[in-house]
């Protein structure tokens, strides 16, 4: 709870702040105040200290962080505090930016802690609003103002689709309480009454929340709008969404677990066809922003066979996947934001790169080895959690997964051949100085992999 | 442990310090991981009877996954022939590609002396992959042409095949009481037939795209080509091992009761293997190309008679596994003082190099020799074994597989004859002896097995019969 | 010390001294190092020998086993060997013959300058066919086997530039492999027959008689496959004529006297084996005999002073087989030891004429030689008495030991063996009278250039020549009395239980047999002398050979046969296999599946075209599907 | 207690917002007008409000929550709009046109 009331206080203030400030001052500040967050949130989730008391206003029934979940609180406040910090910023007025990224932020902790399907809808909505703003937050740009109009449409769309979820539900099960649902899912007989009301409205609901995750087929915004908004917005978009949503849906299903059997038989068939289809469309991109849009899509998938494990308990392995994929992505989003020139966005804007920045190839070699999932980095332990537990709902799902993981190799190592190549005409772009924290976070990848235990620990 | 760590350590080292110290001095680095075999080994107090002793042991990702390193005979034979190799593929770089070449060689070292140790598999797999990490930077660092799509090709081939076997170590460890990888672990699973034939599948892909066995090896031509020689050395020399090795160590007492199923099917498709890459040989021009080839032929005999599994066969094929590996190294060793010196590795644009350095004609004909399995070089007990083990499983594969004594006279001495005997086409640089000495090493050791192979065959003999043994225990199919 | 280590140690001591130091060495150091090795061979086996002879305990021989080689399993082979009296005689012929022709090629190679790897490699080759011959085992057998396939290979090839005699030397080595396999295929038949590849397990276990017909053919077979690779035999013989291309001294000691004896050898070691295989017999015989013939007709037509012998070498060997297949053990034992002599001689001679005549081998080249060299004229003249079957010379009583056996075996192999012994006569005869009578031909040497041959290679030629007139006495015929004959067949009787040593035919038959043979080598005698030396008549140059001629100047096109029926087809397999099956069908797949997956995923531009309405389409689709999916089922 | 509301089965207000939902859907596939749009999402919403209304009407002893959920809705759809109109303003500025299928650069 903690970190949620540190992330609004900051969102507010940075966001009054911006009025009159540029963005770049404000940075320092935003970025602390979530390490801030970050770090509370780890020291409350590993019992080190109890802030409990601030909290008990908010009612149990609405939201509840369980120590789990503070640890997904703890690590998109860091992640986020990575990135506003290591981006670069521009000059010009408005901090609100800032802001916005926070309030967005706040939105995400409310889908992870809701439990409460109004709380979720805020959360999912609180998360959603600024991020439209802020995919067009690059006024003049037309890739930035399509990319915000796109998101829109299809967010608003897909909430009136999820609200409609939410309806039936509470048609179907007179609560909107998500640990009342469980308990009244449970009861034998009285999910007898509306039975396809209810499975209609998991479904509608899930779609909603598919939608934020980008799983096919309901992907069809992410490529477009990683591509338009803000090389920042997009790292943030593709890390804390995904995230939050994950936890929110892994959540959301828990309350259905009466339903697994059922629930599993389509998660698993989304799972594979959402592997096989980011992997396989990535392979033909060109442009390093839609590679990776189309590789967040096929994490989802990984992800996706998650919700078909028995969840409680084993919420560490999302939290492990989760590490690992914020890592990596962030480190990668970071890389092709520094090399990307105006006119540059495929691969071939790290030509040379071993040559001229032995350190920054070395780094990127490492966050592409942890995201496509290869030993002794994060990723691979992540990954081998996540099938390890999946394997023993659906043998099938996980060799499909790890096929897919096979062919993400392809166009992973795409950007080795750009980084390997002796380029006679050094890149200027490639000289600078790579920032402290993306080693840090590559080391913490590295440290994670070889001591994948300490997730275990955590929990 | 430190047989693992002292290579990393140097690799490290290797990564600072790599240009300014001379070569011989990090394979001499590199070769002391020899000495720290035999440290483990007294201080532990190793005895040779064919249990694999833990050496180290860890808890690590949880409870049922430990950190395990264990030494027999066998793993013995083959830290012997990494530990061996690895110097002189050390001592074959070129200076303006030590800098980056020598860590990356010594991380190999690192990983393969992982792959062979690891006890538990979990940790099995990931120095299998992490062998291959550095074998792709090497072939994509110098790669002699712009061949990024063959090295995709071949990390993606082993990749997939490597991911096979995870899935069927995660079913396995699924299935373990305790949930553990452990080796023993694994060996205690009862499987039913259709399960072992998945389990069998999922490995049996790893190691038959590693091997390769013959429709599997289409990554392998063109990366030994591509690739400078230190990766092709290393590749075929030890790598390859890595597959034969997890046959006999992990797919076939884990999986032994997919045995009977696969037997026919994989003597078949080596034996085929053993022809078809002998004959494609007899025409080939590149010498890399050539020993590819070459080199498919040899290592489909040794899966054969791996898979006759018969004592003589298994044997024949853990000896010949290591005599391979020596001879591969010292025909690509020669093939990269062939091209340094007089810029081609055409066969038809080299000729009458003998006349050149007759030490050198001498040395690479005795690998050849080696290499045709001629009575006295190391080639001849492990082929000759090889081939009763197939002879005595069924006449006519025995008969087939016969051929390759014919098939592989007929290029090899091909490519001797054409690259050092006849008019000399090409100028050649003057070879230092210095350049010399890994090549009298190995030719050394192929002389002295090709006398004596009960040296190696001694060291293997418990490990294998406790193999054997377990084979048959826990699943009768050896009556 | 044990001999048999002395024996062996001698040549390969001498082979690596002079192979690792030769080049810092004088070369008289290293040539009569070289001899001297070998010598003293010869002299210690002379001395097991004497205990053989003199010595009746000694009838067991001599074992010796240096180290277990393989023990696997049940599968366990010594690295060990055992003198008795069939390889003491073999040890004899080639340590004997070996050290002679060492001492001649001192001489003939001396101006070479692989002269130290020469005599390195013939050192190498007499200790890899003493192992052959005195190995305890079949293991032992393969080992000498295979060895001295490499050493005919690396002296074959010995004059590397020339890229012709390269091919030859590789001709050599796969058509023996090609052997090879079907001994090592006849060893894990035994082995699995007998679990042993020990002569004293195997051997008494064939003799006892319990071992299926089949199985013995099987192995019989088998093991024919190799000796006819080694012996060349048909279809295996085209590597012989070919092999011509070493040095001289190479081809009278490997390709004459010692190596491709050995599958005579590998015969009568197995003598129980082949004895109880009639099938195998009878093809031996046919084979020999059809070899025989087609070598000797062949000959008729060659022209280089050294093909000649290499068919008449082929052709004999042939012989040796029609005796085997026959069952006369002896007999090709014998005709094995005086061939030895004979064609040592032979070979030597003509390296002695090629030497003077500075490396020209066309006989049509030469021609009145005898002047000049009267040495090698008058020892050469033994030779070819002895081969062509002069009355009381060696070979006149081997041959017509073998035209004995095969008379009272099969009345057509005798009448076609006598054609086979009459070609001999005419080709060898043809040779002889183009080569040393006549006027001399050569237009590039001077006549008077042509000289004798230094001592080292007269003495050797001499000594061959009283062996080979002498030769005989090693197995009489029983019509010179009783106590002197089959002193040979006497000798091998132990080695030999199976085969019958007596003579069922009668006095009569067998010298009217004798008159046969006498009469056909007068025949050819005069036949030959009236065309080459009274007609003075010149071999026609290849072309202007009409017909028949052509036919065996082209030595039957078997090397054209086998090189359109097997190498190119198998070179063609090659190209296909790499070029298509490989690249396009197996290679094809993989890279298929890539390209497959690569245009899917291009497909993905119809869908994601940027278009907001399509997606919300495509999206309201799969939610429909979605919900009917997850609603029905 | 007779309630008017409860005089029809539960089932006709389903089936009156499916419609309902159904109508803005198809509006929101087959119209334009990025306001248009904005307009059938509402109407979306809107019949998910009727639906809420209804059913809390309907439980056994009058479940409030799904009253206050129509209020959060309200509100947030409200503010979606607010920002969507923003962002379609701020569109217009720059390409003068509000017709969505003309914004198809970013794409595969």
């Amino acid at each position: 709870m903690i970190g949620i009331f540190i992330t609004f206080i900051g969102a507010i203030l940075v966001l009054f702040l911006g009025i009159s400030k540029q963005e770049s001052s404000s940075k320092n500040l935003s970025a602390s105040f979530l390490f801030l967050a970050a770090i509370l949130s780890l020291v409350e989730a590993l019992g080190f200290a109890n802030f409990s008391s601030i909290a008990t206003w908010a009612p149990k029934t609405m939201i509840d962080f369980s120590q789990g979940e503070m640890m997904f609180v703890s690590l998109l406040a860091a992640v986020t505090s990575a990135i506003i910090a290591i981006f670069p910023s521009s000059n010009h007025k408005g901090s609100d930016k800032l802001g916005l990224m926070m309030l967005s932020l706040t939105g995400a902790f409310m889908m992870i802690g809701a439990n409460h399907l109004v709380m979720l809808f805020l959360g999912i909505e609180v998360l959603s609003i600024p991020l439209y703003v802020l995919a067009g937050s690059d006024k003049l740009n037309l890739n930035s103002n399509e990319a915000a109009i796109k998101y829109f449409l299809m967010g608003a769309f897909s909430t009136a689709i999820f609200l409609l979820g939410c309806a039936f539900i509470y048609g179907g099960t007179a609560t909107l309480s998500l640990t009342e649902i469980e308990v009244r899912m449970s009861i034998v007989g009285h999910f007898a009454e509306f039975p396809s009301l209810v499975k209609a409205g998991v479904v509608l609901m899930s779609t909603g929340l598919l939608f934020k995750v980008s799983a096919f087929p309901f992907h069809f915004w992410a490529p477009d709008v990683y591509q338009g908004s803000p090389n920042k917005i997009t790292t943030f978009m593709a890390v804390v969404v995904k995230i939050a949503g994950f936890v929110a849906f892994s959540n959301f299903l828990q309350a259905f677990s009466a339903l697994s059997g059922w629930n599993n038989q389509w998660i698993i068939l989304l799972s594979v066809l959402t592997i096989i289809f980011g992997n396989v469309v990535a392979l033909s991109q060109k442009s390093v922003k839609r590679t990776l849009a189309y590789s967040s899509i096929a994490h989802a998938g990984y992800l996706l066979l998650f919700l078909i494990t028995p969840m409680q308990g084993n919420m560490w392995v999302l939290f492990a996947y989760s590490v690992a994929y914020a890592l990596s992505t962030v480190v990668l989003f970071y890389f092709n934001d520094k090399y990307s020139t105006n006119g540059e966005f495929g691969f071939s804007m790290f030509t040379g790169l071993f040559h001229s920045n032995k350190s920054a190839a070395i780094l990127m070699t490492i966050a592409l080895f942890s995201i496509a999932g290869i030993p002794i980095t994060v990723g691979f332990t992540a990954k081998y959690y996540l099938f390890t537990s999946a394997f023993d709902v659906s043998p099938i799902a996980v060799c499909i997964a790890l096929i897919g993981s096979a062919i993400s190799i392809v166009y992973y190592f795409k950007g080795f051949k750009n980084i390997y190549e002796v380029d006679i005409n050094m890149n200027q772009l490639h000289a600078s100085k790579i920032h402290w924290i993306v080693y840090m976070m590559v080391a913490v990848s590295i440290v994670l992999g070889m001591c994948p235990y300490l997730f275990e620990r955590c929990f | 442990m430190e047989i693992i760590i002292l290579p990393l350590f140097l690799s490290v080292l290797a990564a600072a310090f790599g240009s300014k110290v001379n070569k011989i001095v990090w394979g001499a680095l590199s070769a002391l991981t020899l000495l720290a075999m035999i440290w483990v080994k007294s201080n532990l107090n190793i005895q040779n009877d064919g249990v694999w002793h833990t050496t180290y042991d860890m808890p690590w990702f949880s409870s049922g996954i430990h950190f395990t390193l264990g030494i027999d005979g066998f793993t013995g034979l083959m830290l012997l022939l990494t530990n061996i190799l690895s110097p002189i593929i050390i001592f074959s770089i070129n200076r303006d590609k030590q800098k980056s070449l020598l860590p990356l060689i010594l991380f190999m070292q690192a990983a393969l002396n992982g792959v062979f140790m690891a006890k538990d598999g979990l940790m099995f797999y990931i120095f299998w992959e992490l062998a291959l990490i550095p074998i792709y930077f090497i072939c994509l660092l110098y790669s002699s042409k712009d061949a990024f799509k063959t090295t995709i090709k071949f990390f993606i081939y082993t990749f997939i095949g490597s991911l096979a076997m995870l899935a069927s170590l995660i079913y396995l460890y699924l299935k373990t009481k305790n949930h553990s990888f452990a080796y023993e672990e694994l060996l205690a699973v009862q499987l039913n037939h259709a399960e072992s034939i998945w389990v069998g599948a999922g490995f049996l892909f790893a190691f038959a795209v590693k091997i390769p066995i013959f429709p599997f090896h289409s990554w392998q031509a063109n990366t030994y080509t591509y690739a400078p020689a230190q990766g092709s050395m290393l590749l075929s020399g030890i790598m390859l091992k890595m597959g034969l090795y997890g046959l006999i160590r992990w797919y076939m007492p884990i999986a032994a009761e997919s045995i009977s199923f696969y037997q026919p099917i994989i003597v078949t498709l080596s034996v085929i293997g053993v022809i078809y890459g002998a004959v494609i040989a007899i025409k080939q021009n590149d010498l890399k190309r050539l020993i590819a080839f070459s080199s498919l032929s040899h290592v489909g005999l040794i899966a054969a008679g791996f898979f006759t599994l018969t004592e003589i066969g298994i044997q024949g094929g853990i000896l010949q596994m290591f005599v391979h590996g020596i001879n591969v190294v010292a025909l690509f060793y020669i093939v990269e003082i062939i091209e340094t010196h007089s810029g081609s590795r055409e066969l038809s644009g080299l000729g009458g190099l003998a006349k050149f350095n007759r030490l050198f004609a001498a040395l690479y004909l005795i690998v050849v020799l080696g290499t045709a399995a001629v009575p006295f070089t190391n080639g001849f007990p492990g082929e000759f074994m090889l081939l009763k083990g197939v002879f005595d499983y069924n006449t006519i594969s025995g008969v087939f597989a016969g051929l390759t004594i014919i098939l592989c006279a007929v290029y090899m001495l091909r490519m001797y004859q054409f690259s050092m005997l006849g008019e000399s086409k090409t100028s050649f640089k003057e070879i230092g002896i210095k350049q010399l000495w890994p090549l009298i090493i190995l030719v050394v050791i192929i002389l002295v097995i090709g006398i004596s192979p009960m040296l190696i065959l001694d060291k293997v003999n418990p490990s294998v019969q406790k193999i054997m043994l377990e084979i048959s225990n826990s699943k009768g199919v050896l009556s | 010390m044990n001999s048999i280590a002395l024996i062996l140690g001698l040549p390969i001591a001498g082979f690596l001294i002079n192979g690792l130091f030769g080049k810092s060495l004088p070369k008289s150091v290293v040539g009569w190092l070289g001899t001297f090795a070998v010598l003293a061979s010869f002299v210690i086996a002379l001395g097991v020998f004497n205990d053989f002879r003199l010595n009746p305990d000694f009838q067991n021989g001599l074992d010796f086993k240096l180290f277990t080689f393989l023990n696997v399993g049940n599968f366990h082979v010594d690295f060990a060997f055992s003198l008795d009296r069939l390889s003491v005689m073999m040890t004899l012929i080639i340590t004997g013959i070996g050290s002679l022709i060492h001492l001649y090629s001192i001489a003939y190679m001396h101006d070479d300058e692989g002269f130290y790897k020469f005599f390195a490699y013939l050192n190498l080759f007499i200790f890899n066919m003493l192992i052959l011959v005195l190995g305890s085992n079949f293991m032992m057998l393969f080992f000498g086997w295979e060895g001295v396939g490499l050493c005919s290979y690396l002296l074959i090839g010995f004059w590397y530039k020339n890229a012709e005699y390269g091919k030859a030397a590789r001709k050599a080595f796969v058509m023996n492999r090609i052997g090879d396999l079907g001994l090592l295929m006849g060893l894990f038949l035994i082995f699995h027959q007998y679990q042993s590849l020990d002569y004293n397990i195997v051997l008494p276990k064939i003799a006892d008689g319990s071992t299926s017909v089949y199985m013995l053919t099987a192995i019989s077979m088998c093991l024919f496959v190799g000796a006819m690779g080694k012996s060349a035999q048909i279809p295996l013989f085209t590597w012989l004529p070919d092999a011509m291309a070493g040095p001289t001294p190479v081809s009278a000691l490997i390709h004459a006297a010692t190596m491709v004896t050995a599958g005579i050898y590998l015969i009568v070691r197995c003598e129980a084996l082949f004895y109880l295989s009639p099938i195998t017999n009878n093809v031996i015989m046919w084979v020999g005999l059809a070899t025989s013939l087609l070598a000797a007709f062949i000959g008729l037509k060659q022209n280089d002073i050294k093909k000649v012998l290499a068919y008449s070498t082929v052709s004999q060997l042939g012989l040796m087989f029609v005796a085997l297949g026959c069952g006369a053990y002896t007999a090709a034992m014998f005709h094995l030891a005086t061939h030895a002599f004979f064609k040592a001689l032979l070979f030597l001679g003509s390296g002695s004429v090629i030497h003077a005549m500075h490396h020209e081998q066309d006989i049509r080249q030469m021609g009145g030689l005898k002047a000049k060299m009267p040495i090698t004229y008058i020892t050469f003249l033994i030779g070819t008495l002895a081969i062509t079957g002069f009355p009381f010379l060696s070979g006149f009583f081997s041959k017509d030991e073998i035209l004995i056996a095969a008379f009272e075996h099969n009345k057509i192999v005798y009448v076609l063996a006598i054609l086979s012994a009459t070609v001999t006569g005419l080709y060898m005869f043809r040779m002889f009278f183009t080569t040393f009578h006549g006027t001399y031909r050569n237009h590039h040497h001077s006549f008077e250039k042509v000289h004798e041959s230094p001592w080292q290679m007269s003495v050797p030629l001499m000594i061959l020549a009283v062996l080979s007139v002498l030769g005989g006495l090693l197995n009489l015929p029983k019509y010179l009395g009783e106590g002197v004959s089959h002193k040979l067949a006497h000798w091998l009787a132990p080695i030999l239980p199976m085969a019958e040593n007596h003579s069922e035919i009668s006095h009569s038959t067998e010298f009217a047999l004798l008159g046969v043979a006498i009469t056909i080598f007068i025949v050819a005698f005069l036949f030959t002398r009236f065309k080459y030396v009274s007609k003075n008549a010149v071999p026609e140059s290849d072309e202007k050979t009409p017909y028949l001629g052509k036919l065996l100047a082209n030595k039957f096109y078997v090397d054209e046969i086998y090189d359109t029926i097997i190498v190119k087809p198998l070179e063609m397999c090659s190209q296909i296999l790499d070029s298509f099956v490989d690249s396009k069908i197996i290679g094809g797949f993989v890279s298929g599946i890539s390209s497959v997956l690569l245009k899917i995923s291009g497909l993905n531009k119809r869908i994601q075209n940027g278009n907001i309405e399509y997606y919300l389409t495509f999206m309201v689709i799969a939610l429909a599907l979605f919900l009917g999916f997850n609603l029905l089922f | 207690m007779l309630n008017i509301f409860q005089s029809l089965d539960i089932s006709h207000y389903i089936y009156l917002s499916c419609v309902l939902f159904c109508i803005g859907l198809f509006g929101v596939l087959f119209r334009r007008n990025a306001i248009v749009l904005l307009m059938c999402i509402e109407l979306m919403l809107n019949a998910v409000n009727l639906l809420f209304a209804a059913f809390s009407e309907y439980m056994g002893d009058k479940d409030a929550n799904g009253q206050m959920f129509v209020f959060f809705i309200m509100v947030v759809a409200a503010a979606e709009a607010a920002v969507g109109l923003a962002i379609l303003v701020m569109v217009y500025r720059n390409t003068r046109k509000t017709d969505v299928s003309f914004l198809d650069s970013l794409k595969d």
